[in-house]
């Protein structure tokens, strides 16, 4: 036990308190009212008059040990070494001198990131690690985000939108993320059976519980050169690959099958409408790395339809609800396919159960 | 670096969003794995494939959770990447840092692992990636020198997160980052040694904005909110119907009508209001949550595996979270144990919470672990007349 | 085939031209505009200026030969023979003389039938044939339909309410008629396990019919006393009587465990809404006859806070659509309980996704 | 009558409203097994219970429907209604009847049976109630001598309906009452030789406020609607103004929010309009559906049995059914026959075609019977990412 006993474990959660500066602490729970003063830049005003000024910057999230020595030399630069994490991964300077926006905003700048991502613009893309680092991605996160990023800039920076996008990315269909209910949702998925392979199925996976990780219940257990093996079934198979997460012996990647899904018009916060998923805009494009041309444009089709046709203050699926989706599909020139009707298992509740449509 | 040639990522060095491969360049100029990560994250590319292996045993002593094993399966060609694993540490509740911590994270990425972090991951762990199975435990410990602990993995209690909350929002009905810190060390075993059929996740909102998406990412979501009457203040309304028209975008998008503005006075029937914070979210100098603060409690979102996306529904309209406060959180901890062994008793193997109450039955549900049914928590009653009568109750009775 | 040639089948439809008075021969397709001009009175004009005048008769529905042809008579005194049904079971005499309503309206209240139903009111009972003529009824359904009407009378004879009501009775949940959608539909169930008789079972019934017919599969089959029969799971059977339609050999008629629930909010027509079903209201009210008092008080309550509520133009749907489901059940004192919580296969699709509630 | 003691039902021939009982007396005085009907509902008040046996097999030769067998259980109490069927008529499109008809349907109702009937049943056809095998055959050629068949019953195309339409209403798109009589004739012989696999029903409203409600009770509901643009009367809508606020009762409550009234201006950006009435039927002297004008077909209404209760969804956005008039309804007749094909083919017992297209998955139905996916079918595209692409088509390709 000896050594052991200078083992640390279950520390836990750190005390954020060693983490607050000192305004936090000074007005925490007693913020009067907030302002958005420029872009990327907010006010927070105390009920003790102090006020707190919040410079947002976008992030990839992914960040070298470097870019964060960077960030922290900043913070102390102009915040007394305070700054916090957004839920979506931008970083926030926490300043208290009005005057030390615009340095703090250059230096930003120079380090080659963007100040913005308030107010009515397009947030940062929430995503997951791709190709990076997950064996059961069907496309790149990073790539896919950068590229449209690069393309929708002037939309992160500037307020130029009716409402707030928020987008986000994933790449399969697990949507680990706040993939599903964002205005615009991009899922990487997979078309294909995945391959079985007999070997490495007996050595690596329990039969029942592959059986069991299908939705639609697609798999059958059955005898192959005499021995126990698994079948699936290509007319119910919707190539998931649950089945892959529970057994590596069923991949199902491949580059001229693996593609995107293009969703829009979710929403989680609980203002004026209820919080709802994404629909399906796109069923899929190829992955066409480095840029992925098809994906950016069909951003960018929703994008501008949404700017041109949404009234202030409506979120992408607010807009689409009050204009219907069968013009949404003729605005953007999206085809809508039989793959837009639902056929899982709650599609039932998805129909046009009335005579309501534009004609 | 140089090592291997990248035509692809190079192309994403361009353009004016801060590029990913040049912050895996900027790592790999001091590490010469994050090097072959470069290489393999090419490779795939090229190829239009992942080239990670399926899972592998990874961890630390005493734990069950907390790191992510990803082996390459081109190590030949990548050996730098044969173990390439992330470990997901508990980040500051409302994600606050000061430089000097920053740094010191910064130095144990690179001293035990591949210099690059997720800042966040989407659960909201920190994440360190690159380091080996040898590496894990020293990793570990230098981690909790500085008082950081590893969070959850596997059928863990996930690693609970919490908006800024009171920190810097005035519309925080309570303490989200106090509750998140002290639940989640309440919790902490079911963090770090996974005692489920599947994971579960608590996420901590201060007001139904919800800016952590609890309501679609947490099985169990904590959002604060009122229950008297928004707070209204005359004067500054009129300011603000000198720049837009009231009408317009706060009385008639209210989801409950509930609100007038007649000659110049604007007025809330709270009675029906349904607490959406859009009035206030518009007119933040007019209009502020009333003074009976408490929170509301979601159950059941999740992502589509296996049986397609759910988002949390309403499993209580309100309770007193700033009471329970007083009480370390007992009401709190209390229905959440109820709830596991409710999950341990009728759960099965990789089905969620909401999968699971569905199944059973929400109105079955509740009253085994002991909450009324109340109204709110459909968005309509039944329409089909199939309903399971318990008992054959005589008419006499 | 001699005889067999003097038989008529299949002579189909008769032509309705036969049936038409000649105003509305003359004037078919090319009507202008209509209005109420007094309560069960309705005016349309044509575009040659043609005026009808529809009286609106209330019916039990159920009528008798000389009831008929007390009808057939005022018809020919008033409207040269010519009249018509409507869609809910009411008799309309079709005036071409202004002079004839009031004159008609005399008759047809001495007879003991009331003029209304027009407008704002609430409409004809669509009904079910009950205990008077179905084999599965779970109660009567003309005596409740009489119940209520009398103590609503007013209702029906003059526009009292904020929209029209349309109410309907269904005496088992195969719910023929226009239930499922109505403002306030009835529907009788039972409660009790089916009984299953062996005897009967194996001499009437196909068994993979009978385990097939259940909704909720919990019919199996067994071996008793040496032969196949079938056994119900109690914990999953709903008392829905699928099993009993598809099988006589199993009754789950009973005096105390059948009874009514009562679901309110649907509405059948495009207008404004979609289309929507009812909702449960009230999960249980035991069978009293002959007047169903609690019945009868519960649909008067529904009536009352409906009438207090609503705007102007809302039907009964629409109103608990302002004012949420919590109030409705606030203001009527009905108990929510967790029959009230969907828990049949589209159960998910109900659940209230949100933190919207009032409080 | 007499014969039996009656104090419960005799109860009930009090109050305003018109009495059940009184007609039943009123059969029953010319009638003695209507005596015994309501001797035998007299007995059900006090049971609580139904008195009538499960099934049996009754008809008229070389039809499968058209009558439904009824038989006490109780016949030795009460001998007059151990059989007491009834038959279920073809009424007039319409509804409409003139009073000779109306003598004679009711000299054969007190010839063959109890004396008593339906006017209507709930699918629309009249219902002659009370007689016995032995009495059908003369029953139903008397009926068909003045030009009345039997409708359907059991698995067979039901006896659709219609509204009253053209005849009298100023909104009917289409000729409902035409539409109604050729089809049914069309389909005469799936109405009497029940052909699939479940009942199958047909109802034809002039307009989306379907007056038949078709869209709840028909596996095919035929909806009149228009395709160009509401004719407005500005100076009738003026008139309205002087009555009441359109604003608040017109512009507000339209679905589309495509109304405005500015200034004395009543005008709609069609574009929008989802035809769903509102305002036409609020000002009916102002306001009249275009002159493009057509029908929409729904799908797949039905009760609860078996697996809960379905509305119509909407399978065809519009069709030029005034035309197809011309052309003796062939392209409805054809679409129903590729429908009913379809329902053979993939259908199984008991099964509404409702239910059918659902299991078989909407988007492959429309597909089967060639009619074009369109996004108004639904409410909103699918939300999970669980999609069945049909082929693996490659990349190259
Ligand atoms: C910093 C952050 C909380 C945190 O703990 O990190 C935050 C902070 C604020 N949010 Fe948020 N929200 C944050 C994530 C969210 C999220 C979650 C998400 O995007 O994943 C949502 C839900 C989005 C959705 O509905 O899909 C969210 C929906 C809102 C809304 C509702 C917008 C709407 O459609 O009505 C408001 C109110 C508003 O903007 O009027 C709001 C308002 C605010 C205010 C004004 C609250 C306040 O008084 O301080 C804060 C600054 C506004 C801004 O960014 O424009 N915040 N906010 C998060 C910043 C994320 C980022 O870096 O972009
Ligand atoms: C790292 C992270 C993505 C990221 O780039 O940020 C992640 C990565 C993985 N997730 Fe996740 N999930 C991550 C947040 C999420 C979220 C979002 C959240 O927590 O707010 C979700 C959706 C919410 C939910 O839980 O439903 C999510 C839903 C999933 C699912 C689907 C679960 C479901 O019930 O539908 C899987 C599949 C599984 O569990 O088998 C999954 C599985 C995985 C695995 C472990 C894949 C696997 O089978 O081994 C991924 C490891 C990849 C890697 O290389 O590390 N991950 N995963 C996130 C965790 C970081 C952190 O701790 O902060
Ligand atoms: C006669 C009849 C058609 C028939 O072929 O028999 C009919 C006739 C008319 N209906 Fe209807 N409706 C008839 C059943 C229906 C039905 C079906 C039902 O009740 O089973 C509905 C759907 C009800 C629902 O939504 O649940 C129906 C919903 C309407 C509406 C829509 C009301 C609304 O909520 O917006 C209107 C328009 C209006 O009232 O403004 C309407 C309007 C009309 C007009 C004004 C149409 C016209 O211009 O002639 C007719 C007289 C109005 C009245 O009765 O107040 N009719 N009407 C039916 C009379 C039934 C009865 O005896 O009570
Ligand atoms: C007579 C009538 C009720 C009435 O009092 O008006 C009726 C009476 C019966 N219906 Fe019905 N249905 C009648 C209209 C309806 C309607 C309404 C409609 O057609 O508009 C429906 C709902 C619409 C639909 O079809 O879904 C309806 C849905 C049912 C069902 C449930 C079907 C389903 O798929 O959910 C059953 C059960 C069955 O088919 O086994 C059923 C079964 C029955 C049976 C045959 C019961 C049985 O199993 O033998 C009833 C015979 C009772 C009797 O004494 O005559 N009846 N039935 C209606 C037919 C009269 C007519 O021809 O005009
Ligand atoms: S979304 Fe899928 S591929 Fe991407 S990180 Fe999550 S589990 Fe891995
Ligand atoms: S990929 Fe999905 S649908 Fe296909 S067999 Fe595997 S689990 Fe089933
Ligand atoms: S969820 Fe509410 S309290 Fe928390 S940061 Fe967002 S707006 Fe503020
Ligand atoms: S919070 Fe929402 S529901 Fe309440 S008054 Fe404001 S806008 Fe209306
Ligand atoms: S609702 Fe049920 S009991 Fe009533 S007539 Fe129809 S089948 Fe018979
Ligand atoms: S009554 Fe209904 S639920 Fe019960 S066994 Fe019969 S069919 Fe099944
Ligand atoms: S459905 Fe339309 S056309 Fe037919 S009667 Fe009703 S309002 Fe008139
Ligand atoms: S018909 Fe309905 S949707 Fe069209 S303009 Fe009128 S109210 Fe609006």
């Amino acid at each position: 036990m000896g050594q052991e006993d200078k083992r640390i474990t279950d520390v836990g959660v750190p005390n954020y308190e060693d983490y607050l500066p000192p305004i936090i602490k000074d007005n925490y729970g007693k913020w009067l009212y907030h302002e958005v003063i420029k872009p990327g830049v907010l006010l927070h005003v105390a009920e003790s008059g102090d006020k707190l000024y919040s410079v947002r910057v976008g992030s990839p999230r992914l960040l070298s040990t470097d870019t964060i020595r960077d960030f922290a030399n900043l913070a102390e630069k102009y915040c007394g070494g305070f700054l916090r994490f957004t839920t979506r991964n931008n970083i926030e300077f926490l300043l208290t001198d009005e005057n030390n926006i615009d340095l703090l905003t250059k230096e930003i700048n120079e380090m080659g990131f963007p100040v913005g991502g308030i107010d009515n613009t397009i947030g940062n893309v929430i995503h997951t690690q791709g190709w990076l680092h997950c064996h059961t991605s069907a496309s790149d996160a990073s790539g896919v985000v950068k590229a449209i990023m690069d393309e929708l800039y002037d939309y992160f920076v500037n307020p130029l939108l009716p409402a707030k996008i928020r987008m986000a990315f994933a790449c399969c269909i697990n949507m680990c993320g706040s993939v599903a209910t964002s205005d615009i949702a991009l899922v990487a998925v997979h078309r294909k059976l995945p391959e079985i392979n007999d070997e490495k199925l007996r050595n690596l996976c329990e039969i029942p519980t592959v059986v069991a990780s299908c939705p639609v219940h697609a798999i059958r257990v059955v005898k192959r050169d005499d021995k126990t093996s698994v079948e699936i079934d290509k007319k119910l198979c919707f190539y998931c690959g649950n089945c892959y997460t529970v057994c590596p012996a069923m991949p199902l990647s491949d580059k001229n099958y693996d593609g995107l899904a293009i969703f829009v018009g979710g929403k989680i916060s609980n203002t004026r409408t209820k919080p709802t998923f994404a629909k399906l805009a796109v069923p899929f494009l190829h992955n066409n790395p480095p840029r992925w041309p098809e994906v950016v444009d069909a951003v960018k089709t929703i994008v501008k339809a949404y700017k041109n046709g949404a009234q202030k203050g409506e979120r992408v699926g607010e807009w689409i609800d009050r204009i219907g989706w069968p013009r949404f599909f003729e605005i953007t020139g999206f085809e809508f396919t039989k793959y837009h009707i639902d056929d899982f298992r709650l599609s039932e509740a998805t129909l046009n159960y009335s005579n309501h449509s534009t004609l | 670096m140089g090592k291997h040639k990248t035509p692809q990522l190079d192309e994403l060095k361009k353009g004016k969003w801060p590029s990913f491969v040049r912050e895996i360049e900027r790592a790999a100029s001091k590490s010469e794995r994050t090097v072959d990560l470069l290489g393999q994250l090419e490779k795939s590319y090229e190829d239009g494939i992942t080239l990670w292996k399926h899972g592998g045993m990874v961890g630390v002593r005493g734990y069950g959770s907390g790191v992510v094993g990803r082996f390459s399966d081109v190590p030949e060609e990548f050996p730098g990447v044969q173990e390439y694993h992330t470990a997901r540490v508990l980040s500051v509740p409302g994600f606050f840092y000061t430089s000097d911590t920053l740094r010191k994270l910064a130095d144990i990425c690179d001293k035990y692992a591949g210099g690059i972090f997720n800042f966040h991951g989407s659960t909201g762990d920190i994440q360190i990636l690159g380091f080996t199975q040898a590496e894990a435990e020293d990793l570990f410990q230098s981690l909790a020198k500085i008082g950081f602990d590893l969070g959850g993995s596997g059928s863990a209690l996930r690693s609970p997160s919490a908006c800024v909350g009171q920190a810097r929002c005035e519309w925080a009905c309570y303490d989200t980052m106090h509750a998140c810190r002290e639940i989640t060390n309440y919790f902490l075993d079911e963090v770090h040694r996974p005692p489920f059929y599947y994971k579960f996740k608590i996420k901590f909102s201060g007001c139904p904005i919800d800016c952590t998406s609890s309501g679609a990412r947490s099985d169990l979501s904590v959002i604060g909110v009122w229950k008297d009457n928004i707070k209204i203040d005359q004067e500054k309304i009129a300011e603000y119907a000198n720049t837009f028209d009231i009408i317009k975008y706060v009385v008639n998008k209210c989801p409950s009508k509930c609100i007038s503005f007649k000659e110049g006075k604007f007025t809330i029937n709270d009675k029906f209001c349904v607490k959406c914070m859009h009035c206030i979210a518009t007119m933040p100098r007019a209009l502020k949550p009333g003074d009976v603060k408490g929170a509301q409690l979601r159950l059941g979102a999740k992502a589509p595996v296996v049986d397609g996306p759910r988002l949390g529904f309403l499993l209580l309209p309100f309770y007193d979270i700033n009471k329970d406060k007083e009480d370390g959180y007992s009401y709190f901890t209390d229905l959440v144990q109820r709830i596991w062994d409710f999950w341990d008793e009728h759960g099965k193997n990789r089905e969620r919470i909401g999968e699971l109450v569905q199944r059973f039955g929400i109105g079955n549900f509740m009253e085994e672990i002991g909450i009324e049914p109340h109204p709110a928590v459909v968005s309509y009653p039944r329409t089909n007349p199939y309903i399971k009568f318990d008992n054959q109750i005589d008419k006499e009775e």
